[in-house]
């Protein structure tokens, strides 16, 4: 296998899987229902996970690899994200198959896009050349866009959709700025050649911009304080299993991609950007959790949820050397695993119709559905940090590195944004174990979904994302392992080839 | 004798209780008084073994025996230890003998009360306590038998639950008492910083040398000292205590836990000998609390009541002996007292037995012939605390006013000249009470007594056991049993009270003084106790210049007094009292109701502590601050929670606004940003 | 001979026209135009440092959002025409079910 | 096979496999299979940590049935469990309680008995944990992990409609100092590349830790708030009456003081000796205003629930004056006392959810004269009443009585005056619970009890509460029992915290009461009751 | 030369960009954006972009604004109306263009020199033009975004598909 192919090989299931869904989708009557495009997209996710897998053995005897003059690379940073992808997208998709009723249709292009835009994350994750990335960003991201105005019944879906569409596109808009900016300061937009070009570039204000307008463009894609406007409504509005899928994988992508781009492409500038993440990751958490206290909507409260986690992560960042990378990975990955988990049942709690909403309506749920409160209650409790749960390992991993650094306050403020935030989390949790106040019932039982036995795939998904979050928490040695060894990488990632060199001089 | 035999003294009083209260609900009443009294019976044999052994030529002056350690940690220890000496044999002799002859007065006297068994296991479980107090070689297991004497006495006192007096009276005993524990403790911490030890041989073996603050840490037994025996200013507890059975008040609240005040100033001699100071206090608390209570015990119309206060008035002869270091002479009284006072009370209860529970002195009177063995041995207690020679208290009183009056204490002349004035008091009020009682006309109602029926005290119309008995409330209940005309009580009630009576007309006899030609052998007995008293004085240094005699002769000159004011005012004309009562009314008032020292005790210190706890700490700072504190930072995180929502109005275009906002932001900090490390 | 730091102030200008009328314009479309616009200002920028570097791979990068453009318009459009078929409504002041 | 090395994780384990075996059992209306089940693993807990004392090397100081595994290599955390004097006796004490616990939720909870009995095991899985947990990491999951249970269990299982609240005060209170303390943790692991408490409190005791005496005192600061509020001290005990009137009976039995006492004890004074030991003035201050405020609560209080709540920070209170003396006596009287309180406060609970159960109130003013129709409930209550309040003889006597010595002979800022205003407490809590005794059994027949026809103690109630009170008995006349253990652990805190002054306190040889001339031999009387007692006051030391 | 086509071209641009901002009828403001990118391909042109700018015409003012106006026309959109919508677009959002706007300009007025000017000519007086090294660059380095872009095309697809299809 040349090793152009090899390095794009997961993708390249997922692309190869995407198109058949498409194909296939037309044969199958109208009426019927679109599991079997369900099961294929389910079984080319993993083998491409297999694939990425087989990538990091790959990598691991040979180092990394790179394909497509420098535009990609694949080592274990770039192989990590890609598992942590397509495990999200496995999971999300084993939940969502039954998710989607038979009245609705476009089962088969919910598959393919969101074959398609895993396709996009994965190509953000290894590319180290800043078009491939824009291009990755944008396929993730119009799939995204699309995703979340899936339910177009409801007129919030629509809302939903169109909202993170002009926002995205707007901070787009940013983010290219900053690659244009980047271009202008050092004359090439691969990340390595940046870093080289940075070290005597005439205009490091230009720089500077640049890495202000990435900064924006990425911490809108992170949900970052304050560009996180948009997350609370869009995560409302679209169905619980995307918003699963959506506030996990792309993020992981776009974290990934700051990543690479901070600690390979602008290392000089390192204490520059470090403070400016030290104030995002502060804000972030706080008005996350801030945020979510007064919230009544589930969905809208995980969504500051998620702003707050956005800036956990990002205190990662702020530990200068492979520390942080380390933790970030992790970090991610625990993230992942329980925020996928709690949408998940989230979507088989409510269902399509999503009949319950508030915390309210959650009143009680651990009588009438006692596994699902349980492992909602488990994820929310690793979405806490509770020791024994990935949330408080990543939690804790993240902090040790800041506080590795030196960065104790931030510790400090990390750690009591984290108490804040049990309150919200607390109320939910509360609310699924009190006992419903008597004669007044918080949930006609119509308005959920039938209380069935969720099905096999959903039942494994589930499992999987609890086991994953319950690993991670007591035994996270392998995973460290890994991002350990990864986090040496992005520093020293891209060979500047090509692009370097200077192109043809017109004259 | 096996000193391991000192063990069972107490602990066959406690297998007694256990036995008791555990089973004793399901036996019949002659197995449960049969067992207490075997019980207790026991350990008074033993005494008197012990007793024999002691008074035996060639006897040590102590015996003691210690267990493994009870509270052990590095650098301080407690065992469970019991020494006998000859002032422990005095007392083990008075609580045993009294003991056992009040349980065999209750086992008739309560023969009809439905909690009999209950009776019996507290009475056991006091002795146990009581005998631990007395037997104990180090403070802090004397104030283990301290504390549970008092929880002895907080059952008792409470025996009649149902009624909220009694139950009220209980639980006023055991917090004042709780009180003077408070000082105890800290007596007991400031031996240990200074001693190392609480064992009565280290610490009193190094009381010479050591330097200790030894007027506070007598202070401090001081008050706990008045918390039981019932000293000024915790007195308050002992009138109320008469609530109990009458027994109870006999034995606890008379002859027994109420003198361990005195037997532990006494025991503790030798601390107290080093603080000069603590001594004046405790005459000048004795001295007043004697005063005080015979005031109040003048107008007092229950019978139990005037008991009640004679009885703290005489506590505070004894205390006052304490304070002049007069320590023989107050346990002289201590068991002079023990007997008649028992004596009186059990008397009483005779009486109250034979009017069905009445107790007012007012609708009694002219019982002499109706109860006649009950009005003589009722006679010998009353001459007795009277100080009519010869009986006991003539001698042990005057042994205190004697010491006193010669002491070398600043206050000496003032304290005899109250303790005479006090003497006076008392002749007075216990004649009043034996005229009111015995002499003049019947007073009580005989048909409505044989009907079951009081026309004055309402609570004794419902029989025990025939109704609900949560609603009854009983007074002394077992005697509204059995409804029927005045009468003696049964011989097993009689037999004590002779017994006692012969013991308040000789028991004095063993402690006559040189001056009236006796040997004071009870002094001598106890020389080795308080050997760090000057030397007796022996015959040859006797002289009549001592004032002795003339003191005596005072003491009896105002013994008589009362007893011709109380003729006077109670048998030769009965309304001149009452008259004189409308005459000096404030007085009178002052006197009957007690000083208002209950009043003043509630509206000064209870009622405002019970203010500040529920409107200072409980509404201010636990509501207030402690919670307000939670609330104010879960609202202001709220508020701020509001602050985020308001960000986000759902308008795309205020949206994109702060996203602009925040661009501009990050723009323009990282162009010109704080940047530490940056130049 | 213009500086290259003018066609940069261009596309600056445009750039903030662009954001301004994000935030002023109410109809969606027209929304959506000031993003096209936007994206303009980064091309104008993109082809300015293009020349600067003698570089072509900024004038690929134009190229490249050309074609994203176009695809987000794709997209975009449906969604507008998405929410029109829900709301009735083109102005985005009305479009805000979801808030706080 | 030598089972002193397994035998803490086998405690450890036991109530977990006993939730996963619950977990598993479907749930019946009405059936009591759960109770049965849990039952068993709680008694079978019981038993393996009955092997701890047995088997347990007295004079030694060290820490016994060690186990330390490499659990996440990379940063070099360790599953270290082990025991000494300190928690030997605590995790015996979790397991003998949770029995109890069981017993005492017999017929209090009905339904949804799946998810207490989980969430009860799992609760006494997390405070097995923090006893045994000699890895900072690991002890602070089983921390962490203590409050969930918990919090569950108040929020499904609360008595009133607060009880969602009450539950996530609880759960916030606890989990925000937490928080910082985490920060704190992490630090220490930073500056020391460690999370081992041995190594950790042999650093302290070099002065290793941190040549930044700012940033050490800050980081003792966090350790020592977080667990002051779990405690809780008197400030910081905001959440507490909430949590206690709501929780259910087996809940509240090891809901306040131990976790938080031991975890001072254990951590904040071995890793921070100097600055614990600074800190002393302040604790000492708060313990003694503690004790007076929670009894002057307690004393006004209508709910018997929020009665016991105050009376119950009046003891923790005492614990924690004691302990921060710094004396033997008061580190030994303090620990001996979270034994005492935790028995006392789980058998005043069991009764008072007795109480609840026949007649569904905490409302004092309802109750009254139920001691002629409870006999052996009333002597039950007045036993557990008459430890609480400390009568010599009982278990809380002993505890109170060294604590308060420790204040005395402590070298602590005005220590005299916060000995005195302590020593007020013992009269106060004989007021309150005995002011409550009487509102409750005496007098005439309450309202409730005029409605409703209760019944004395069932033979399963008696088994619940006749350990406890016979372990009252006992642990109040056989102290060393308990505390030879206790003091070992006691000597190594005090010494290191303060040296002991040679001259303040002489040195006294005990001597027996009994005159040489005495005809018996003074040992013949401790012969006879099995061993001698040489009086052994070896350098008094306090 | 090239200074008059920047300033005619780039005022021509700056106004019609405006004209956007200020037309209250999106086919106005549609059009005015046709304006600004016909300016832009002018100024691309004179950047020696000539692929570009033929590129802007076709592909950017020829399809994608075509799409616009036909969307435009098919939601019958009429003039917005004037509503309250949001404070905060105003208050936070126009000084923050501006800020930004600021930002941008001092920070190229700043590298003015370094950033150099262009060359008076340039690609102008050259008879080849760039097609060629931007074809050989766009086939070789970037021959995998330009792969991947067709995933993005394709998505568009889809989700117009599913997006604007009628529900049953």
């Amino acid at each position: 296998m040349s090793t152009n192919l090899l390095t794009l090989l997961p993708e390249l299931i997922l692309t190869i899987t995407g198109i058949l869904v498409m194909l296939i989708e037309p044969l199958i009557a109208p009426g019927r229902s679109r599991k079997p495009l369900g099961w294929l997209a389910i079984f080319g996710t993993a083998l491409s996970g297999i694939a990425a897998y087989y990538q990091l053995q790959i990598t691991n005897r040979t180092g990394a690899l790179t394909g497509f003059y420098g535009t990609i690379q694949v080592d274990g940073f770039s192989v990590f994200f890609h598992l942590l992808i397509a495990a999200v997208v496995l999971v999300t998709l084993m939940g969502s198959l039954d998710y989607f009723e038979l009245p609705v249709t476009h089962a088969g292009e919910y598959f393919a896009l969101v074959l398609f835009g895993s396709t996009g994350m994965m190509f953000m994750t290894s590319s180290v050349e800043l078009l491939m990335v824009f291009v990755g960003l944008e396929i993730s991201s119009i799939s995204t866009y699309i995703l979340a105005g899936f339910r177009k019944a409801q007129a919030t879906a629509s809302e939903s959709s169109l909202k993170y569409f002009l926002l995205g596109s707007f901070a787009t808009a940013f983010f290219l700025y900053g690659i244009a900016l980047c271009f202008g300061a050092t004359g090439s937009t691969s990340i390595a050649a940046i870093a080289q070009g940075l070290a005597h570039t005439q205009t490091p204000l230009l720089a500077w911009l640049a890495l202000a307008m990435i900064v924006i463009g990425l911490g809108f894609k992170v949900s970052a304080a304050p560009f996180h406007v948009w997350t609370p409504d869009v995560y409302q509005g679209a169905p619980a299993p995307v918003v699963g899928l959506m506030s996990t994988a792309p993020k992981a992508a776009a974290f990934a991609v700051l990543l690479r781009i901070l600690y390979s492409g602008f290392p000089l500038y390192q204490q520059r950007w470090a403070v400016l993440i030290w104030l995002i990751a502060v804000l972030s958490m706080t008005i996350g959790n801030l945020g979510a206290l007064l919230q009544t909507d589930v969905k809208r409260m995980l969504a500051y949820s998620s702003i707050a986690h956005a800036g956990y992560l990002l205190v990662a960042f702020t530990a200068f050397g492979p520390d942080g990378i380390s933790a970030a990975c992790f970090y991610t990955a625990t993230y992942a695993a329980m925020n996928v988990g709690a949408f998940l049942v989230l979507g088989q709690i409510s269902g399509f119709g999503e009949g319950a909403r508030s915390i309210d309506d959650f009143t009680g749920m651990a009588a009438r559905r006692p596994v699902l409160s349980a492992l909602l209650a488990f994820f929310l409790l690793s979405l806490i940090g509770i020791p024994f749960t990935g949330g408080f390992f990543g939690k804790f991993y993240v902090f040790s590195a800041a506080i590795h650094s030196g960065n104790i306050w931030l510790a400090v403020i990390g750690l009591a944004n984290s108490g804040v935030a049990c309150f919200y989390y607390l109320r939910l949790l509360a609310a699924l174990y009190t006992r419903p106040v008597p004669g007044e019932s918080s949930v006609s039982g119509a308005t959920l979904a039938p209380a069935r036995i969720f099905s096999p795939a959903a039942g494994l998904a589930l499992a999987a994302t609890a086991l994953a979050t319950l690993a991670l928490g007591i035994f996270p040695g392998r995973i460290l392992h890994l991002t350990q060894r990864l986090s040496t990488e992005p520093a020293t990632s891209g060979t500047p080839q090509a692009l370097s060199a200077p192109s043809v001089d017109p004259r | 004798m096996n000193p391991n035999l000192l063990w069972l003294i107490p602990l066959l009083p406690f297998a007694g209780f256990l036995i008791n209260g555990t089973i004793g609900r399901k036996l019949p009443r002659p197995a449960v008084s049969a067992i207490a009294l075997l019980f207790t019976a026991a350990p008074a044999v033993l005494v008197a073994q012990l007793w024999l052994y002691m008074k035996s030529a060639g006897a040590p002056d102590a015996i003691s025996v210690v267990s493994r350690p009870w509270i052990a940690i590095t650098g301080f220890q407690v065992n469970f230890s019991f020494a006998v000496d000859h002032l422990t044999l005095i007392m083990l002799g008075v609580v045993t003998g009294v003991g056992f002859l009040i349980h065999v007065y209750s086992a008739s006297y309560m023969a009809e009360d439905e909690g009999y068994w209950r009776f019996f296991a507290y009475l056991n479980l006091f002795m146990f306590f009581m005998l631990v107090l007395v037997l104990a070689e180090s403070f802090l297991l004397l104030f283990v038998g301290w504390e549970g004497v008092g929880l002895a006495s907080y059952l008792l006192i409470g025996f009649y639950f149902t009624k909220d007096s009694a139950a009220n009276a209980g639980k006023k005993a055991f917090i004042v008492n709780r009180i003077g524990d408070f000082g105890f403790l800290l007596a007991m911490f400031l031996l240990i910083q200074h001693f190392g030890s609480l064992s009565f041989s280290t610490v009193f073996a190094h009381v010479p040398t050591a330097a200790a603050p030894f007027t506070a840490i007598c202070l401090l037994l001081v008050l706990g000292a008045a918390g039981k025996s019932a000293q000024i200013p915790l007195y308050v507890w002992l009138p109320d205590a008469m609530e109990g059975p009458t027994p109870v008040s006999a034995l606890i609240h008379a002859a027994t836990m109420v003198t361990a005040g005195i037997y532990m100033v006494a025991r503790c001699h030798v601390l107290f000998d080093r603080s000069p100071t603590a001594l004046l206090v405790v005459a000048c608390i004795g001295a007043a609390t004697a005063l005080l209570a015979a005031t109040i015990g003048m107008v007092q119309h229950d019978i139990k009541r005037v008991l009640a206060y004679s009885t703290v008035s005489q506590l505070g002869y004894m205390f006052m002996a304490c304070g002049v270091a007069a320590y023989s002479a107050a346990i002289f009284h201590l068991m002079t007292h023990a007997f008649f006072k028992a004596l009186l009370f059990l008397a009483a209860g005779s009486v109250i037995h034979a009017l069905s529970g009445e107790q007012d002195m007012r609708v009694m009177g002219g019982l002499r012939k109706r109860i006649p063995v009950t009005f003589w041995t009722m006679t010998a207690g009353v001459f007795a605390i009277a100080g009519i020679p010869p009986f006991a208290a003539f001698f042990s009183k005057d042994e205190i006013l004697y010491q006193a009056f010669i002491s070398n204490n600043p206050l000496a002349k003032l304290l005899w000249a109250v303790g005479v004035l006090t003497a006076f008091l008392t002749s007075f009020y216990m004649f009043r009470l034996w005229f009111k009682t015995f002499f003049g006309a019947r007073r009580f109602d005989e048909d409505a007594l044989a009907h079951g029926q009081s026309t004055h005290a309402p609570h004794t119309d419902a029989a025990q056991g025939t109704s609900d008995p949560s609603t009854t409330a009983e007074h002394d209940s077992g005697q509204a049993a059995h409804p029927h005309g005045v009468h003696e009580s049964s011989w097993i009630m009689l037999l004590p009270l002779v017994i006692l009576a012969v013991f308040s007309i000789i028991g004095g006899w063993v402690g006559i003084p040189l001056a009236f030609g006796g040997h004071n052998e009870f002094e001598h007995f106890l020389h080795p106790v308080f050997s760090t008293l000057p030397e007796l004085v022996t015959p040859e240094h006797f002289s009549f210049r001592d004032p002795e005699p003339i003191l005596a002769l005072i003491s009896i000159a105002a013994a008589l007094l009362g007893l011709l004011a109380a003729y006077v005012l109670y048998f030769r004309s009965p309304g001149r009292a009452s008259d004189l009562a409308l005459k000096a009314r404030p007085v009178y008032s002052l006197l009957s109701h007690k000083y208002w020292v209950d009043e003043i005790y509630g509206a000064v210190l209870i009622g405002p502590l019970l203010a500040f706890s529920r409107f200072v700490l409980g509404g201010l700072i636990d509501a207030g601050l402690v919670q307000g504190a939670g609330s104010a930072a879960g609202s202001s995180a709220r508020g701020l929670g509001s602050l985020v929502r308001r960000m986000q109005s759902g308008n795309i275009r205020s949206y994109a606004g702060w996203l602009a906002l925040g661009a501009a932001a990050v723009i323009l900090f990282t162009l010109f940003g704080l940047h530490p490390f940056h130049p | 001979m213009v500086p290259i730091a003018y066609y940069l102030i261009l596309a600056a200008i445009l750039f903030s026209i662009g954001i301004a009328a994000f935030l002023i314009k109410r109809n969606v479309i027209t929304i959506f135009m000031s993003i096209e616009l936007m994206l303009n200002a980064v091309n104008l920028t993109f082809v300015a440092f293009s020349h600067m570097w003698h570089q072509v791979s900024g004038q690929i990068f134009v190229f490249f959002v050309m074609v994203v453009a176009a695809a987000e318009a794709a997209v975009g459009l449906a969604i507008i025409i998405a929410l029109f078929r829900s709301r009735q409504t083109l102005n985005v002041d009305q479009v805000n079910l979801m808030r706080n | 096979m030598n089972p002193d090395r397994f035998i803490l994780s086998l405690i450890l384990l036991t109530p977990l496999v006993g939730a996963a075996v619950l977990a598993f059992i479907p749930e019946r209306e009405g059936s009591k299979k759960h109770h049965w089940i849990a039952l068993v693993f709680t008694l079978l807990t019981l038993l393996f940590t009955l092997h701890l004392p047995f088997y347990y090397i007295y004079g030694s100081g060290a820490f016994q049935y060690e186990v330390s595994l490499p659990w996440i290599a990379n940063l070099a955390i360790r599953y270290h469990v082990g025991v000494d004097g300190l928690s030997m006796w605590l995790v015996v004490l979790t397991g003998l309680l949770a029995p109890l616990g069981v017993l005492a939720s017999w017929n209090a909870i009905k339904t949804r008995t799946k998810t207490f009995f989980v969430l009860f095991l799992l609760q006494q899985v997390a405070m097995i944990g923090i006893f045994i947990s000699l890895d900072l990491f690991l002890y602070y999951g089983f921390w962490e992990l203590s409050l969930v249970p918990m919090t569950l269990l108040i929020a499904t299982f609360g008595r009133t409609e607060n009880r969602r609240r009450a539950a996530i005060k609880y759960f916030l209170y606890a989990f925000i100092p937490s928080a910082i303390l985490l920060v704190g943790m992490i630090w220490l692991y930073v500056r020391t590349g460690t999370f081992d408490f041995v190594n950790l409190q042999a650093l302290a005791a070099q002065h290793a830790i941190s040549p930044n005496g700012h940033a050490l005192w800050l980081c003792s600061l966090a350790f020592l708030i977080a667990f002051a509020v779990k405690v809780p001290i008197f400030p910081l005990h905001g959440w507490m009456t909430d949590a206690i009137v709501e929780a259910p009976t087996a809940a509240v039995m090891v809901l306040v003081g131990k976790l938080g006492l031991y975890s001072i004890l254990r951590f904040s004074f071995g890793l921070f000796p100097d600055e614990s030991r600074h800190i002393a003035p302040l604790l000492v201050a708060l313990g003694a205003i503690g004790i007076v405020y929670g009894a002057l609560n307690a004393l006004v209080q209508n709910d018997l629930k929020r009665l016991a709540s105050f009376s119950t920070l009046s003891h923790v209170s005492f614990i924690a004056l004691g302990i921060f003396t710094f004396t033997i006596s008061g580190i030994d009287g303090g620990t001996f006392q979270i034994l005492n309180e935790s028995l006392i406060g789980a058998a005043l609970f069991i009764l008072l959810g007795l109480l609840y159960e026949r007649y569904g109130t905490y409302n004092m003013q309802d109750y009254g004269g139920l001691a002629a129709r409870h006999p052996w409930m009333v002597t039950a209550f007045v036993l557990t009443s008459l430890a609480a309040v400390g009568l010599p003889m009982l278990n809380g006597f002993i505890g109170e009585f060294l604590i308060l010595n420790g204040a005395m002979q402590s070298i602590t800022k005005h220590h005299v005056l916060w000995t005195v205003v302590a020593t007020t407490g013992v009269i106060l809590s004989s007021a309150y619970m005995l002011w409550m005794i009487q509102r409750v059994f005496y007098g005439k027949l309450g309202v409730r009890p005029a409605e409703v026809t209760g019944w004395d103690l069932t033979a399963r109630e008696h088994l619940e509460l006749c350990p406890l009170v016979a372990l009252f008995l006992i642990m109040g006349v056989a102290s060393p029992f308990w505390m030879k253990a206790i003091d070992t652990f006691g000597i190594a805190t005090a010494d290191k915290l303060l040296a002991p002054n040679p001259g303040k306190f002489r040195h006294i040889e005990a001597e027996t009461y009994s005159r040489p001339t005495s005809f018996v031999d003074p040992k013949l009387g401790a012969d006879a009751l099995g061993k001698p007692a040489p009086p052994e006051n070896k350098g008094a030391r306090y | 030369m090239q200074i008059a086509l920047f300033i005619i071209f780039g005022l021509l641009a700056v106004l019609a960009a405006l004209n956007l901002l200020f037309q209250r009828h999106p086919i106005n403001s549609a059009l005015s954006l046709v304006v600004v990118m016909m300016s832009l391909a002018v100024l691309y042109w004179s950047l020696g972009a000539e692929f570009l700018a033929a590129a802007q015409v076709i592909v950017y003012a020829g399809a994608v604004m075509v799409l616009f106006v036909f969307v435009v026309m098919l939601l019958n959109a009429g003039e917005e109306e004037r509503t309250h919508g949001s404070k905060v677009a105003y208050i936070a959002g126009i000084p923050g263009a501006a800020a930004i706007f600021c930002l941008l300009a001092f920070v190229f007025l700043k590298n003015k020199t370094a950033l150099g000017t262009t060359q008076l000519g340039g690609y102008l007086s050259s008879a080849t033009s760039n097609i060629r090294d931007l074809s050989h660059v766009l086939f070789t380095s970037l021959l995998l975004p330009f792969e991947v872009t067709s995933i993005l095309i394709l998505i568009a697809i889809l989700g117009a598909v599913v997006l604007a299809r009628k529900e049953l």
